[in-house]
């Protein structure tokens, strides 16, 4: 089984967007659960989505979750803190850009990488280049 | 007279009230350095309040803060819910077992909010946030308290202290939050998330003015 | 007038998205223009698009375009070709991560700034704080 | 006998054919160090060339090329549209006004096309694209020219140098494209992108062997 990668957006087109596109380099072997916009579906997180998305990317070899701003961060470590202290051992919340670094994730996530290596992946995505070197 | 039950519910009742009417005033604010919403954020939250206890007749002070603080966390939808959520969570968790709450019971609770609040957004004050409301008004009941201020005055002490902290956030730059992703040009605006951290403050000396 | 931001992504709900996000900082002030997808609503990149996105936030003070991946710089300078030269100086093509990228450039451009000043920021997104900081 | 209008026409027709023939192959190329869509993306391209061509009853060779060049840009919706567009767009330069092409006219043929692929993608040999297939069929060419070999015969030593080329893709390391955020993991997949014009130059050497 591989990592799994969770997204977490205050927009939920971009959320999915973002799934579209990673999941497109992971071939359906890794699983991309989003967690996009606010229940009522206004821009803005919401914790519900983010615990729903959590388990949905639950793996036993660990979870990636990428965000787009800062402040989607302390939802995140909310519904973290929802999870058994064993299960949130195998998170880690990148600080990656979420859309490069989703990319870069899943392509890892579906070579059979660690989570370690999962979340090194993505940090690639600060500085993945968009010249003309790809 | 300490304060009961019955105004911690109004405190959340009227504090709902006026984020309502403040809902536009506090996404203009929010319109300048951040993303037009906190008004929009913190009506939707205290209505779910609430709603949510409208239908909890029998819970205590902490349940009443509690729930008020998990409901925010649901439904706020910016930073400011698992923010404000933090702080009524960890001020239901200090004010356990209470029946009523005297002058340090109530300090007892912000403290807990305060550090709550810094626990959840790893902020400081002078940052331009919510805490630099929170924090002057709680140094302002501290010394009420020390003064021998009687639990209205202390509260309208945290009122004052509160208003300060607040326009004072108008010359800080931002450091935190989406306001910091304007850097220098955050300042010469007043926090959204200051005020309506004055505003909750006024609604609880309101509430306990009218007990 | 602001400067004008244009979006490419090969995901059409992606574009949309960040555009959604990044429209919140900057107030309706800065056209934000999308680019996503192909023609037939499948994910990839559509010259057309990129042509009918840079002509609508086309502006005086001029025009930064953000990508997803680097696969979308080749269609984007094409899509450069076909402007006159004097449109065509107005335009930067951007390196940075795409959904900070482009907020930080939002906030930039609804300030008035200039071109170089919004590409500058947007920059500023390959290390976007993600962790407490913000 | 040189290259008419009717072969070039017949070249992409075929290669339409040929590309849709292999539409599964290619995506399934593409799925191993891409986004699963080469096939997929060639196949659209040249579906719409072809019904752009239909069309063009009078168009000679040059606007053949060009027009191929143009709608693949439009169409095809991944890195190889750009790529094979300013390929076929400067191969449409490089014949204009040609009624029939003789060897050398083929050769600055492909060559201007080798230049339009290395100008847009900004890649060199050996980065496991689809210059990895196109550089050497052109290398082979000039040494079949150089010993007097007829057109028909250069086209296939093209072709063997394409094959050649890209089964060479196996063992690369991607640099380029999207196959290069594999890293090391690329090694072992063949290019599709190789794979893809390895496939159309074959289509060429069959419409001429046609003709
Ligand atoms: N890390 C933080 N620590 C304390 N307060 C913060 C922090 N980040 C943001 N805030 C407060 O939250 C307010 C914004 O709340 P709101 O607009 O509801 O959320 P968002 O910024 O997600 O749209 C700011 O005005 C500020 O007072
Ligand atoms: N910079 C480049 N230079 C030359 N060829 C490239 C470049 N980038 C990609 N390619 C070629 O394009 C092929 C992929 O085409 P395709 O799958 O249609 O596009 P995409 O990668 O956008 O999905 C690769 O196999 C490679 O041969
Ligand atoms: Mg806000
Ligand atoms: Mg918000
Ligand atoms: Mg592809
Ligand atoms: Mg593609």
């Amino acid at each position: 089984m591989a990592v799994g990668i969770v997204i977490v957006s205050h927009s939920a087109r971009l959320a999915e967007g973002v799934a579209e596109l990673a999941g497109q380099m992971s071939m359906g072997e890794v699983t991309i659960a989003v967690a996009g916009g606010t229940d009522d579906g206004s821009i803005g997180t919401s914790i519900d989505k983010v615990a729903a998305a959590l388990q949905k990317a639950s793996s036993p070899d660990g979870t990636l979750v990428l965000l787009d701003l800062g402040s989607a961060v302390m939802i995140t470590e909310m519904a973290l803190e929802m999870l058994d202290a064993q299960e949130k051992e195998r998170v880690i919340i990148s600080t990656a850009p979420l859309v490069e670094g989703a990319v870069l994730a899943a392509v890892e996530a579906s070579a059979g990488s660690t989570l370690q290596e999962v979340a090194e992946a993505a940090n690639n995505g600060h500085d993945m280049p968009k010249g003309h070197q790809a | 007279m300490p304060v009961t039950t019955g105004d911690i519910r109004d405190w959340i009742q009227r504090s709902g009230q006026v984020l309502h009417e403040n809902n536009a005033y506090l996404t203009q604010l929010d319109s300048a350095i951040g993303d037009a919403d906190h008004g929009i954020n913190m009506d939707r939250g205290f209505q779910a309040v609430n709603k949510k206890l409208a239908g909890m007749e029998e819970a205590d002070i902490s349940t009443l803060l509690k729930t008020t603080g998990t409901t925010l966390v649901s439904t706020v939808g910016g930073a400011s819910g698992p923010l404000y959520g933090t702080a009524f969570l960890r001020a239901g968790v200090a004010t356990a077992g209470k029946q009523t709450l005297e002058s340090a019971d109530l300090i007892t609770l912000f403290e807990a909010a305060l550090e709550g609040v810094k626990a959840r957004g790893k902020a400081q004050t002078g940052e331009k946030t919510m805490l630099d409301a929170l924090a002057p008004a709680i140094e302002a009941a501290k010394q009420a308290q020390a003064a021998q201020a009687s639990l209205a005055q202390i509260v309208q002490a945290m009122v004052a202290g509160a208003e300060v902290g607040t326009k004072a956030t108008i010359e800080m730059t931002a450091t935190k939050g989406r306001a910091s992703y304007l850097g220098e040009r955050s300042v010469g605006h007043q926090d959204p998330g200051a005020t309506s951290c004055w505003l909750l403050l006024q609604a609880l000396a309101d509430s306990i003015k009218q007990a």
